[in-house]
């Protein structure tokens, strides 16, 4: 891999065509402009998607934004699709129907809803078999598409439209789901977590190492929701940098069963400053709710030990 | 339906090769030049359970595609069956039931609700030992219900499973020799005991 | 000079999956249909055939892989049974819509509940809207030969719709029959090269699948669907024309049996029309005029080609291997009739339901379905015009 | 069928769709326009800007062209004014102005 050259990764043509229908200040396409950055641009793609609001937006007929061969399918099937092209690839390569035409790299994408809960299964299996693939999950912790219902990747209290703040609600009563350590766990050559951060370095040193290991690859990115977290749009960069600073998203990747946590914060940050910008935990800062923000920061503690315990082992 | 069909119905248990034998027999049929069907009924019995087979043989293309309810001849590779089973159900009266037993036939006669038709028993398992060393029911039991039923003539049965069996077992001639051996001992006892009938 | 063989439905279909050598095969064992995927991996094993064979997770990931294989170029089949089928309902249709020339060897198994893994055509009938292409067999030889038509069906430019290769569980696919094969190169030549036009892979051509559509295009992009489905009529007769040239055996829409003066007919789907046959020709020696119309080609519906056939009889049974719960007969019932209907065919129609969960369906059954027929028009006994056939009463 | 895809649109007839509604082509959204959904847009104070390029890869719209390590001007055809861009400009090169 080459050292990081920010002003000629973005000097590459871009691989995500305008004029797509995504909303303002949307962080999923943030994302997949990142992650399409990690391609050479001598290598051609075909780009999987599970149904999602990026997929409804991205290719909307007769308009796709995507300058490279694009599937989409099912919501639940983004992993076994993608899967299945990949496939033929090796088989038509093989069987020398594919000519001038050995630098295909296959990479697709899934929200939360589709990759943590209806799609985890065809994931799973996509993975375990090993496909020479990257999947992408860009996490906003709902279903956006919908309009923002619960999903197994939204926080704890998080208030949504099925976990619904109420007199005896206090939102979501369930931790999330940690899906880039389940992945981790499925013992693939590569597994990332990252989000979007100054510079963009870390993401697309992920995506780049996604995409070209050899085998499974999956990296797991947050990507906020203005509509969905209640946010202003323009805030987004720092909503990310909070979620870092105060460890509830924390950046680390796993190669081959080896954990490396790629950033301590010098100075942890409370819980409390990536919660507060967000309109879905306005009621956690009620007089009286000061246990929830404790139960909260409990959790988000308990599972930085960990990571850090993981990454701690030679 | 053609005259010319012979129906016959295999009773086993899982795991013994009842299945098996009536493929082989639909295999071995069709290479003496006949129209064959082989198929077992199924469910999701396991090993142990009992389980029926079913063989058609003609001359002439067969297109019915249900059981067998009124066979020409009965197989029963297991002979505790007897007791449970209805073997002799449908069972034509001018057909014949196979008995893999170490029992005589007279012991065996009350167990067939009356049955009277031909009834042939063999021991399989001592033919088995015998010429194997170990008890494989299935080339003895085919040699009776070939010799019996008359679906091929016992000179053609032997030279095609003794082709199919140099195929098998290309790499271990003396398993090929072993089976040969339980299929031609199996014939001379079924001739042996047609004798005696006659 | 055909290869005389003995072999089960599912060796049959294999045999001819291993002559085509397709490129890619996603599947999950479910019975009976399990033997297929077995028996490819075997020749993949070997190497006598180059098919890339992943083994997926369920059928849903079966049918989503073939998907994403076939639009990206590669001649792709899978296999199931029953629930397997059901499993991939949503991922059919999106098959279908992309309008992919998938293969499935449908090893037909009634769908739970109860749960049983007998042979009826409720899996296949569940999915007779799909927008695939659905051929059915009578045997092996039929399963063998609908199978290597498939793909020139599928993969005519005027068509590009899946096809699913339909023949009955345990009855056909385990039973072990006389067979006629064709040689490897007779195969290779009749199916040919597939070579899409437009596909994922296609190096500098990037092509979308898959899009959100909104109303303005939804309509209009069905309709094509549909027009595809009557393409195929024509094509799935002339590939059945030169197919008869090449080996001898007539396939068309339907077959009929005895029925160019039968005043009592039978219409009927898969093995249960061997069955039937036989009946027939008990029932003609005594003098008896019956004939059988064994479906072939259940989508495209041949409703008028069906309506003409059936035009002189005085009564026809219509036979389903599935319950529709309507409350008052199965798929076949409602298509029959309607076409008859649509005709101006003005005959006597019973709608009778046989065979569900692997009931065994005999000559007595059919002998006894055509009796009913003769005593209706001739004595005018009062016939139910939906019943079951062989249930316990 | 091999329909010329920008000609396609809501009030074609059928048979000019493409099949299956693949389409053969990549980015064919520049077509459309998502620049009149914007309520407020980005001036840009070139003197200001140091090149130093954050702003690039933060637009969710592909609207900020960059070629050889500089950027140009915005593509108002398709910034929908989310204000990301100024948000993260270390210089305050970018500011957000209300309408169009």
């Amino acid at each position: 891999m080459n050292t990081y050259d920010f002003k000629n990764t973005m000097s590459k043509p871009e691989r995500l065509a305008p004029g797509h229908r995504m909303c303002a200040g949307c962080g999923g396409t943030i994302a997949v402009r990142a992650v399409l950055r990690g391609l050479h641009p001598e290598d051609q793609a075909v780009i999987g998607n599970a149904t999602s609001c990026l997929e409804v937006s991205t290719f909307m007929y007769p308009y796709t934004a995507w300058e490279d061969s694009y599937i989409h399918n099912a919501f639940e099937n983004a992993g076994a699709t993608i899967g299945g092209v990949e496939a033929a690839y090796n088989v038509l390569k093989k069987k020398g129907k594919l000519k001038d035409a050995d630098n295909f790299k296959f990479i697709t994408f899934g929200g939360d809803g589709g990759t943590y809960d209806i799609g985890l299964q065809s994931l799973s299996g996509a993975m375990e078999r090993n496909h020479d693939i990257l999947y992408v999950c860009y996490d906003n912790g709902a279903y956006m598409n919908t309009g923002i219902q619960r999903s197994s990747a939204t926080p704890l209290y998080a208030d949504t439209t099925t976990t619904p703040v109420g007199s005896h609600s206090n939102g979501k009563m369930q931790n999330r789901k940690d899906l880039a350590s389940i992945i981790a766990d499925h013992n693939v050559p590569y597994a990332a977590q990252t989000t979007l951060l100054g510079n963009f370095k870390d993401i697309h040193t992920k995506a780049e190492k996604g995409i070209y290991t050899k085998g499974a690859a999956f990296l797991n990115v947050m990507a906020p929701c203005p509509r969905g977290w209640r946010y202003e749009t323009s805030e987004i960069m720092d909503i990310c940098k909070l979620a870092v600073e105060t460890c509830y998203w924390p950046l680390f990747e796993v190669e081959n069963g080896k954990w490396t946590l790629n950033y301590e914060p010098r100075k942890k940050l409370p819980i409390e400053d990536f919660l507060r910008p967000q309109g879905r935990f306005r009621h956690l800062f009620k007089r009286g709710n000061e246990h929830l923000l404790e139960e909260f920061q409990t959790e988000v503690d308990r599972r930085w030990e960990d990571l850090l315990f993981k990454s701690s082992r030679t | 339906m053609n005259s010319r069909t012979i129906e016959m119905r295999w009773h086993g248990r899982g795991g013994q090769g009842a299945k098996t034998a009536a493929l082989l027999l639909a295999d071995v049929a069709f290479k003496t030049g006949k129209q064959v069907q082989g198929f077992p009924e199924y469910g999701p019995e396991r090993m142990g359970a009992p389980i029926t087979a079913f063989n058609r043989v003609s001359d002439h293309k067969i297109r019915v595609h249900s059981h067998i309810y009124t066979p020409d001849f009965v197989v029963v590779v297991d002979d505790t069956l007897l007791e449970s089973v209805d073997v002799t159900s449908g069972l034509k009266a001018d057909g014949a039931i196979i008995i893999n037993t170490s029992r005589s036939k007279e012991e065996i006669l009350p167990l067939l609700k009356g049955y009277k038709g031909g009834v042939y028993t063999i021991d399989a398992r001592k033919i088995s030992i015998a010429a194997l060393g170990k008890y494989y029911p299935n080339s003895p039991m085919l040699a009776t219900a070939v010799a019996v039923s008359g679906v091929m003539d016992t000179e053609e049965f032997l030279d095609e499973m003794q082709a199919s069996f140099q195929h098998k077992f290309a790499s271990k001639p003396e398993v090929v020799e072993g089976n040969m051996m339980a299929l031609k001992m199996a014939l001379e006892e079924v001739t042996r005991k047609q004798q005696e009938v006659a | 000079m055909s290869i005389k063989e003995r072999m089960s439905g599912n060796e049959a279909v294999s045999y001819a999956i291993k002559q085509i050598n397709p490129d890619v095969m996603p599947a999950f064992p479910i019975t009976p249909s399990t033997e297929i995927p077995q028996m490819v991996s075997g020749y993949v094993a070997n190497g006598e055939i180059d098919t890339e064979f992943i083994a997926v997770e369920s059928e849903h990931s079966a049918m989503s892989a073939a998907v994403g294989a076939s639009a990206a170029g590669a001649r792709t089949l899978t296999a199931t049974s029953s629930c397997g089928l059901a499993l991939m309902w949503e991922v059919l249709h999106i098959a279908a819509s992309n309008r992919l020339p998938i293969a499935l060897a449908l090893v037909n198994r009634t769908l739970s509940g109860p749960i049983n893994i007998n042979c009826d055509h409720s899996d296949s009938m569940g999915a007779r809207d799909s927008g695939w292409i659905q051929i059915y067999a009578e045997n092996n030889q039929e399963a063998y030969d609908n199978f290597i038509q498939a793909y020139r069906i599928a993969e005519n430019k005027e068509v590009l719709l899946p096809v699913m290769i339909c023949q009955d569980g345990f009855i056909t696919s385990h039973a072990v029959e006389n067979i006629e094969l064709l040689e490897d190169e007779k195969v290779k030549a009749f199916v040919g090269e597939y070579e899409p036009e437009d596909f994922l892979l296609n190096p500098g051509k990037p092509m979308a699948v898959g899009p959100y559509a909104v109303t303005g295009y939804g309509m209009e992009a069905k309709k094509n669907q549909e027009i595809a489905m009557e393409n195929s009529r024509s094509v799935i007769l002339d590939v059945a024309r030169e197919f008869a040239a090449l080996t001898g055996r007539k396939y068309g829409y339907f077959e009929e049996y005895h029925l160019e003066d039968a005043e009592y007919a039978m219409l009927i789907i898969g093995s249960a029309a061997g069955t039937a046959k036989d009946a027939v020709d008990e029932l003609r020696k005594t003098g008896k005029k019956v004939g059988i119309l064994k479906l072939r080609v259940f989508r495209p519906f041949p409703g008028k080609e069906i309506a003409q056939a059936l035009k002189n009889v005085k009564a026809v049974a219509v036979m389903d291997r599935s319950e529709s719960y309507r409350g008052g007969g199965g798929p076949l019932g409602v298509e029959v009739g309607s076409a008859l209907f649509m005709e101006r065919v003005h005959i006597e129609a019973v709608n009778y339901i046989y065979g569900l969960a692997g009931r065994d369906f005999t000559v007595e059954n059919a002998i006894e379905v055509f009796s009913e027929m003769e005593a209706m028009v001739t004595e005018g006994r009062e016939v139910p015009q939906y019943q079951y056939v062989g249930l316990r009463k | 069928m091999r329909t010329d895809v920008t000609k396609i649109t809501e009030t074609s007839p059928y048979a000019e769709l493409t099949e299956g509604l693949k389409i053969y082509a990549g980015g064919t959204s520049k077509k459309f326009h998502t620049g009149e959904w914007r309520t407020s847009r980005p001036i840009m104070n070139w003197e200001k800007c140091k090149q130093c390029l954050l702003c690039a890869p933060v637009c969710p719209d592909s609207s900020i062209p960059v070629a050889d390590g500089k950027r140009g001007n915005f593509e108002m055809d398709y910034c929908k004014g989310c204000g990301i861009c100024a948000s993260v400009c270390p210089f305050g090169a970018i500011e957000m102005k209300e309408g169009q």
